[in-house]
């Protein structure tokens, strides 16, 4: 991505990674640094944001930054294995080089949301872009009222960031609550779709903001049971994800109605979004 | 100025030199070719079936390539500077159109760059076509947006007005053969293109329309228009103000590059997602899509519809899916 | 869960067989600059041990997980170097094999040409390699029972070890007595003991043995299936007497109209038969046979005023009536034993075999000396003129083999041995004759054998070294033109009989036995075993074996040593009860699957039907394929529009790279 | 044609419970264009109407029924689908029914018997165009052209589809209802169009689509318009394995051109839908007339005609032709 | 046609029957041009007729496709299968302009050892006469 051309991405290595679930549409984090020093240096993201990355030869995919800016001079990327793309950054080790570009959209108002309690409400891969914002406010924790997680997956292998869970429920300044969706042996934690366990933990509104992201069925019901719970539209907050190819507005098939996730979103608040046609199609 | 008719071969001539591309038959297709012969070009021709939007937008355009296992990738050296000859005024518009949304946030180097290589030397339109309704969305058929010198044909000559500096510089350099217009001819050229004008007979009232198409979403209009749909990218290919891309990685042995080609919002696998998930999964969608799009998107994005009234798409969908119809039928649910 | 491709490359040497005109450590330099290529090494054998632990040990310390052996043909060594990799804790389908010597280094003499060709084949096999995916092979159930096509000495044999084992066995042969050609025989060669006497017992055994159905006078005529479950249609034909109730008294032969018309078959035409008839006296079953086309009640719809046969028949075993019968059954293994034709020395016009009654074949001096013969064992030869015992006699060798202008090349490996035997025993019926034999070479290479034949010179039977040019007749003697290639004196040497030693000759029917069971022919028109040294009874189908001459001419020794390789080869699957199926099966993307069918329609297996499966709540049809049936040939791939059937390990995605490797790579 | 028996059995047929709808022509929206007309109730059957502008060939409709995810517990539509079809058309049916792409008890033809279409870009050509409504009809012989007020003769062989100077089978060969007679059938015209370039040699021939297959723009609108092309998935389309590039060039193009036409070998039905819709007036006809006729004089084979015929690129004969094999 | 031009052959032979003739040629060391590179499958019934097309496209130039004799398919049907598919497209091949030089079929037995190197000379004679394959080469474009 060079000072004319935003199509060209940075070089990046990868310093580590590991899977974080199994089986045919597994996930696998990347830990990736970039080549050139001066991008590492200039490299800025928010909360929220995405990153084109890609293989030479294979293409690219847009996929949310899954680190926060605070966590240090480095990218994380949770990837599923889906398509092309993805099967070729699948079979990447530690060492190996892969293509990034951007940071590209908008980003959670982190600053504006100083001094609320924050909920995030994630669902399997969903996870992903939910974890700089915990990670993000959990670096600046006095500057928020409280921090709670509600997070799903349809079994305890399908989990995401499994140990970063199991750490973060030792600490008493946030609040973990992990689901699974069908009883299964060893399991310590609710059983249960995250929808009706945000229902049962019945979180207050006040001064809250609740963020989701996870599949889309997942979404409506959440939506739906935050707004019984009291939530008002604009305490609520969700991020988009619809094919992309040029991540920069002009390749034309992004759009949610006028909106265009790669440059308008990925984040919208509901307020904007229950009014944009598409947006949950 | 005016260029009497006479001198026309020796000013194709001058212009063939500088990398001229003009309305040409190929086969029985007529379409923006490089002359390489005076007598190829046509004037005869209506309006090309695809449009010239290529020439800044190619069907397919290497972004950079490069060596597999290799980080070093080289742009293409985007090509030299030509003139085309004999752009109607919608194409020209459109042109204009396109390049609000390639300079939106993020200048698109390729086609800013190949825009600013060429001169556009429109002909105003003297017998528009049968489903040409530019005047209904801003055009005319001697529009000179987007054009850097345009001529009108008065019969014995053309009239040439340039529009640009880029424009004047071509009459400076042709003006051995024009000769000074005169009053009459600047009389004659508004008769016959308020004549010309005259004779369109297709209209879209778009008042409204913009802001009143995200109100039908769900209405059957959309089913009925899109029934015969087959689902092919004519509308959208030959349309030239449509920009929509895929970019593709094409691997030859260790030599690769990454490129883009036109897409069109028209196929299936436009917004298929990997996980088999489809924002528009059916043609009523995609139809929806394309409407809303040109009269009510872009407008909201760029002040202007995507569409400059060239009836292309009109013309040549295999199974008469109307714009101007499907508008008109808007019109009617909106009121 | 996908991993990075990590490819161990292996260039062989094999001795100097590619080193010689490949330079192996260029090719394996330019695999290590190939993509995921973590190791190439070269060696100067790969399949032995040490080449083997060389693979084993990088797959360990490199974590590879593809290999490429790049060496002989994948159809030599593939399973070796499957099972290597696997050994080593691989899927063994994740190697490919480079063939750079068979149709490499051994084809081209440039070294620049073998090298750069080789190059390109570790590329293609790189570029699919790293596509290739792990399969795993499936067991079923073996059917424990076998099959043997052919009651000769060969198929007797296979029958009852496989019988004795303990399995079942269907023994199938075509004419009406099991016995084969040895049966003809008269003594056998080097030992002189009596044909008869010796395979009588074992034709007797296989039609007692508890576990051997014989099916005689019937063919097969249909096998389908795969090793383990062969599904087999034989046609039992009429044999037109009941067999229960025939007693083979023979009265029918005797009452026979067309009594002693027809020539017997057994007595190579020599001796005459009855419509009605046993093959021979010894045969097995005991059962007479009326031959359809002889006999006048079932050629012409009358015989007097009715059959006699019949008549004679006590327990009325006549049956006018009866019809071919169709027997169906599952067997686990196959064994092939149809045995050979012996030359027709019609096709050496020179020698006047059509021609000369007293020009025969060494089959017929079998019979003739045979006591059980058509002449009691007397040396009776008709000239023409009359019946005369000879007293010049001469012996052809190599009728019809080693011979370019019939078309065999081949040496029938039995003919020297069996006219020293004819030659002794000549020499003991007739005394006085002079006994001559014309050899290109004599071939006495078996246990015994040259001891043999130094006995019969010295029984005074001369062996004069020339290929005769010519037989005719000049009075009443039979002239043999010749050159004693020793001396260079041209010969017209004056006989009364001359034996042909004729050669073996793959059957004439061998067309519908490789249609029946896919086998296929080697350059001597013979069946072409799996692997000339290392799998001699195996064929390229699985569960099929050979024995016998139908394999290649033999002796009686190496016909029953193969008989008893092919029965404990084919008692493998029986044994243990269940067999591997190929994993590299056809598989359906039924997400793309039109539902069309073509393929279903081009299956030759019938392993492929369409099945209705919801796809997203719409009920559609789309193809399904038996993995027990495929085969993996792949045609039903090719012949998908939307491309949605792929055989494993030669999917499109995986075979397209190849074809890019081997064209854009120059 | 009888219109009001057309319009009569239709208006029985989409009565009927069992029918979803009925796909036939309207007028279209200006000249004598025609539409595709889906229509679903009695009362609409008053716009079908059957004229030498029918050239398009509905039948690929029947397998262009989008398959969307069904909500839990909902069922298919399994009604039937009513088609009014012509020679061609009708062989179209049959071939579906032969690859299984229908099935018999889901579709009721309505035979149209054809005295042959107009082409309208000759029509255009010779005789203008116009934004006005204009019709054409058959006037025994030859067509009439009516617009505004004046009636036009015009010669057959003026404006003829070439799909209809070759045709072999205007009549319908499968049909639930007949509307009308059977017309007499035509003796087809000598394809001089790949005769043509049959003479050429092969260097002439590459040439001559050199030139025509780097106008193609790839739209796919004659895959799509294709009655025959009906994959979910088309191979063309896919990435994993990629059989041809997205690039559109003269490279990628031709073996665009060259796979569809291999598909088409022994299934095309020569209705001339891909030329007719082709925007780069690419002659695609010829090379699937020109498959079409080896399949028949070559291996006796013409698709289209048998419902229980074998597929041809899934049956062989022991003795086809192998006179090309070393 | 350059005076070094060596034409690159992709060949697709049966497993049964060419392969093993192929093998056979090896095994009695009978010589050929190296212009040939084979790629193995099954059966000549596996080779989709596009595999043609996609090797001109992408560097051969020329193609063989080799199986058993008619009547001697280990899988029984597949080399009909093959000679149908085949057949059809090298008159397409031949009616879009490619030259019926670059493009053979033939059958070769496991036995037919000398068959094969005749097939290969005749193979690469012909490409060689037909020279570079320029066509649709996708090198040739925009690369």
């Amino acid at each position: 991505m060079t000072a004319d051309n935003p199509y060209i991405p940075y070089f990046a290595t990868i310093e580590d990674s590991w899977f974080e679930t199994g089986g045919d549409r597994c996930i696998k984090t990347f830990k990736v640094v970039f080549d050139d020093p001066a991008v590492r240096d200039s490299w800025n993201h928010k909360p929220g944001q995405c990153a084109m990355i890609g293989v030479l030869g294979e293409g690219e995919s847009m996929i949310s930054i899954s680190c926060s800016p605070t966590e240090g001079k480095f990218l994380r990327f949770s990837v599923m294995k889906m398509g092309k793309v993805t099967q070729a950054l699948h079979k990447l080790e530690a060492g190996d080089k892969m293509t990034v570009r951007g940071p590209y959209g908008n980003s959670f108002p982190v600053d504006d949301w100083q001094g609320k309690k924050i909920l995030t409400i994630g669902g399997g891969i969903g996870q992903a872009p939910l974890r700089p914002i915990v990670e993000f406010v959990k670096s600046n924790r006095e500057k928020y009222a409280g921090l709670t997680m509600i997070y799903g997956a349809r079994s305890a292998g399908d989990l995401c960031f499994k140990g970063e869970f199991d750490q973060m429920s030792k600490r008493d300044d946030l609040s973990c609550h992990l689901t699974i969706d069908i009883e299964e042996e060893g399991w310590d934690h609710n059983v249960g779709f995250v929808p009706q366990m945000l229902l049962d933990l019945n979180p207050s509104p006040e001064n809250t903001i609740a963020v989701t992201c996870g599949p889309p069925i997942m979404i409506r019901f959440v939506l739906e049971n935050l707004k019984k719970l009291g939530f008002s539209d604009e305490q609520v907050y969700t991020t988009l994800e619809n094919r992309m190819k040029c991540g920069i507005g002009k390749c034309g098939r992004c759009n949610a109605g006028c909106m265009y996730v790669c440059k308008d979103g990925p984040v919208f608040s509901y307020s904007v979004l229950k009014d944009i046609p598409e947006a949950f199609a | 100025m005016l260029l009497n008719k006479e001198k026309w071969p020796e000013f194709v001539e001058k212009l063939i030199g500088k990398n001229l591309w003009a309305p040409k038959l190929e086969g029985e297709a007529m379409r923006f070719a490089l002359v390489a012969e005076g007598e190829e070009v046509s004037l005869e021709y209506g309006n090309t079936r695809v449009p010239p939007k290529g020439t800044a937008f190619p069907q397919t355009e290497t972004m950079y390539r490069f060596q597999l296992g290799n980080t070093d990738m080289q742009e293409p050296k985007l090509e030299e500077e030509r003139i085309l000859l004999g752009v109607r005024p919608c194409d020209a518009r459109a042109m204009a159109i396109i390049e609000k949304l390639f300079r939106w946030d993020y200048d698109d180097p390729y086609f800013l760059k190949r825009r600013e290589m060429l001169t556009l030397v429109g002909l105003a339109c003297n017998d528009p076509g049968l489903n040409c309704f530019c005047p209904s969305v801003g055009g005319a058929p001697d529009s000179a947006e987007g054009l850097d010198l345009l001529m009108y044909d008065l019969g014995d000559s053309f009239l040439m007005e340039s529009v640009t500096t880029k424009g004047e510089a071509l009459l400076a350099e042709t003006k051995e053969l024009l000769t000074d217009s005169d009053a009459d001819a600047v009389k004659t050229k508004e008769k016959l293109f308020a004549d010309a004008g005259a004779k369109i007979k297709r209209t879209v009232d778009h008042i409204g329309i913009p802001e009143g198409l995200p109100g039908l979403w769900e209405d059957p209009l959309w089913r009925r228009v899109s029934a015969s749909c087959i689902g092919c990218a004519t509308c959208t290919y030959l349309c030239p103000t449509c920009h929509c891309f895929d970019i593709q990685d094409e691997v030859e042995g260790f030599e690769a590059r990454r490129c883009r080609m036109w897409d069109s919002c028209m196929f299936e696998e436009y917004t298929l997602h990997t996980s088999g998930h489809n924002t528009r999964p059916t043609r009523r969608e995609r139809t929806r899509n394309r409407i809303n799009h040109k009269y009510s998107y872009y407008v909201d994005k760029f002040d202007v519809i995507a569409c400059v009234g060239c009836g292309r798409c009109i013309n040549l969908c295999p199974v008469n899916i109307d714009i101007v119809e499907i508008l008109r039928q808007v019109k009617e649910e909106l009121q | 869960m996908t991993e990075k491709p990590k490819i161990g490359v292996y260039v062989c040497h094999c001795g100097i067989n590619i080193s010689a005109t490949v330079d192996v450590e260029t090719v394996a330099d330019y695999a290590l600059k190939l993509p995921n290529v973590e190791v190439a090494r070269t060696y100067s054998y790969m399949c032995s041990d040490p080449g083997q632990v060389l693979i084993k040990k990088d797959i360990k310390e490199h974590g590879l997980n593809r290999v490429i052996v790049a060496s002989c043909s994948p159809r030599m060594h593939e399973p070796t170097f499957r099972k290597a990799i696997q050994e080593a804790g691989l899927n063994p389908y994740y190697l490919e094999m480079a063939n750079i010597r068979e149709q490499c280094s051994w084809v081209h003499q440039n070294i620049d040409e073998g090298t750069a060709k080789s190059k390109k084949l570790v590329a293609a096999s790189v570029a699919k390699v790293r596509l290739l995916e792990a399969l795993e092979s499936k067991e079923v159930d073996a059917e424990p029972s076998a099959l043997v096509i052919g009651a000769g000495i060969a198929g007797i044999q296979a029958a009852l070890d496989i019988a004795d084992a303990g399995f079942k066995v269907y023994l199938v042969e075509k004419t009406p007595s099991v016995g084969g050609r040895m049966a003809q025989l008269d003594k056998t060669f080097p030992t002189l003991d009596c044909s008869a006497c010796i395979l009588t017992p074992k034709m007797v055994d296989c039609a007692s043995h508890p576990n051997i159905e014989l099916l005689s006078y019937s063919e097969v005529e249909e096998i389908g299936g795969y090793i383990g479950n062969f599904e087999v249609k034989v046609r039992k034909k009429a044999r037109y007497v009941d067999f229960d109730k025939c007693t083979g008294c023979g009265d029918c032969a005797t009452e026979c109209r067309v009594k002693d018309r027809f020539p017997s078959e057994f007595d190579q035409g020599m001796g005459k038969r009855s419509a009605i008839y046993l093959p021979f006296p010894q045969a097995v079953p005991a059962k007479y046979t009326i031959d359809p086309e002889d006999c006048l009640f079932l050629s012409k719809g009358k015989c007097g005023k009715a059959p006699k046969c019949a008549e004679a028949c006590r327990p009325g075993a006549i049956n006018f009536d009866q019809v071919d019968e169709i027997v169906e059954f599952k067997v686990g293994a196959v064994i092939v034993a149809t045995g050979f034709d012996p030359f027709d020395a019609s096709r050496k016009p020179e020698y006047g075999y059509s021609d000369y009654p007293n020009v025969i074949t060494g089959m017929e001096m079998e019979r003739l000396v045979s006591a059980s013969g058509p002449t009691g064992g007397k040396l009776k030869i008709f000239t023409g003129e009359g019946e005369i015992e000879p007293k010049e006699v001469a012996f052809i060798k190599c009728v019809g083999s080693r011979d370019e202008s019939v078309g065999n090349v081949y040496c029938s490996r039995v003919c020297c041995m069996y006219v020293a035997k004819q030659a002794h025993l000549l020499r003991d019926k007739l005394p006085d004759a002079n006994i001559r034999v014309y050899y290109m070479d004599v071939r006495a290479f078996g246990k015994g054998f040259e001891e043999f034949y130094d006995r019969v010179r010295r029984e005074n039977v001369r062996y004069i070294r020339g290929n005769p040019s010519e037989i005719f007749k000049r009075g009443d003697k039979l002239v043999v033109k010749v050159e004693d290639t020793l001396t260079a004196t041209p010969l017209e040497d004056e006989v009364d009989l001359v034996v042909l030693g004729v050669g073996l000759e793959p059957r004439d029917d061998m067309r519908q036995t490789m249609e029946l069971l896919r086998l296929s022919q080697s350059p001597d028109r013979f069946f072409l075993e799996a692997h000339p040294k290392l799998r001699p009874v195996d064929t390229a189908t699985e569960g099929v074996f050979l024995a016998g001459c139908c394999q290649g001419p033999k002796d009686i020794p190496d016909t029953v040593a193969q008989a008893k390789g092919a029965a404990s080869s084919a008692m493998i699957p029986l044994a243990r009860g269940k067999v591997m199926i190929s994993a590299q099966v056809a598989t359906v993307d039924e997400s793309t699957c039109r539902g069309c069918g073509f393929c279903v329609n081009i299956c030759p297996y019938k392993a492929i039907e369409l099945v209705t499966v919801n796809r997203y709540g719409h009920e559609i049809e789309v193809a399904r394929v038996n993995e027990a049936l495929c085969k993996g040939c792949g045609s039903c791939s090719a012949g998908c529009l939307s491309d949605s059937i792929q055989p494993k390990s030669f999917r499109d995605r995986q075979i397209l790279p190849q074809i890019a490797a081997l064209g854009v790579l120059k | 044609m009888d219109l009001e028996q057309l319009r009569k059995t239709a208006a029985e047929v989409v009565a009927r419970d069992d029918v979803k709808y009925l796909i036939g022509w309207k007028k279209g929206s200006y000249g004598s264009r025609v539409a595709p007309a889906f229509v679903e109730d009695a009362a609409s059957v008053i716009e079908l109407i059957f004229s030498p502008s029918c050239t398009a060939n509905l039948a690929t409709y029947l397998t262009l029924v989008e398959k969307t995810p069904l909500p839990r517990g909902q069922e298919t539509d399994k009604r039937k689908v009513a088609l009014m079809a012509k020679g061609c058309d009708s062989r179209a049916v049959v071939q579906l029914l032969v690859e299984k792409g229908i099935h018999r008890e889901d579709v009721i033809v309505i035979g149209c018997p054809c005295p042959g279409m107009i082409d309208q870009s000759l029509l255009a050509g010779k005789y203008g165009d116009t934004e006005e409504r204009s019709e054409v009809r058959w006037n025994g012989k030859d067509f009439t052209l009516v617009r505004g007020g004046d009636e036009i003769e015009i010669p057959r062989n003026d404006v003829l589809a070439e799909k209809c100077r070759l045709c072999r089978h205007p009549n319908p060969v499968i049909s639930d209802y007949l509307i009308g007679e059977a017309v007499k059938e035509w003796d087809p015209a000598e394809d001089s169009g790949v005769g043509e370039l049959e003479a050429k040699d092969v260097d002439g021939r590459g040439d001559y689509w050199e030139g025509q297959f780097s106008r193609c723009v790839r739209c796919y609108s004659c895959r799509n318009v294709c009655p025959l092309c009906y994959c979910q998935d088309c191979i063309l389309d896919r990435l994993n394995p990629t059989w041809i590039n997205r690039a559109v060039n003269f490279s990628e193009n031709t073996a665009f051109n060259i796979s569809r036409a291999f598909h088409l070998a022994g299934r095309c039905i020569e209705c001339g839908e891909c030329e007719r819709v082709c925007p780069a007036n690419i002659p695609l006809g010829k090379i699937n007339r020109k498959m079409a006729r080896e399949v028949r004089e070559k291996y006796g084979f013409e698709p289209g005609l048998d419902p229980d015929a074998e597929p041809f690129q899934a049956s062989f004969k022991p003795d086809d032709p192998e006179d090309f094999i070393l | 046609m350059s005076e070094n031009y060596e034409p690159n052959i992709v060949a697709f032979l049966c497993n049964w029957c060419s392969y093993a003739g192929a093998d056979l040629a090896g095994t009695s060391r009978v010589q050929y041009p190296a212009n040939i590179q084979v790629i193995r499958v099954m059966c000549s019934g596996r080779v989709n007729p596009l595999y043609v097309m996609n090797a001109l496209q992408q560097g051969a130039d020329g193609v063989l496709v080799s199986g058993c004799h008619p009547g001697d398919c280990h899988y029984m049907e597949g080399n009909f299968y093959a000679r149908r598919r085949l057949g059809m497209l090298k008159d397409l091949m031949e009616f879009v302009g490619v030259d019926p030089r670059r493009f053979h079929m033939s059958w070769v037995s496991a036995s037919e050892g000398n068959k094969w190197k005749e097939v290969v000379e005749k193979t690469v004679e012909d490409a060689r006469e037909a020279g570079p394959f320029e066509g649709f080469r996708r090198r040739q474009i925009d690369w």
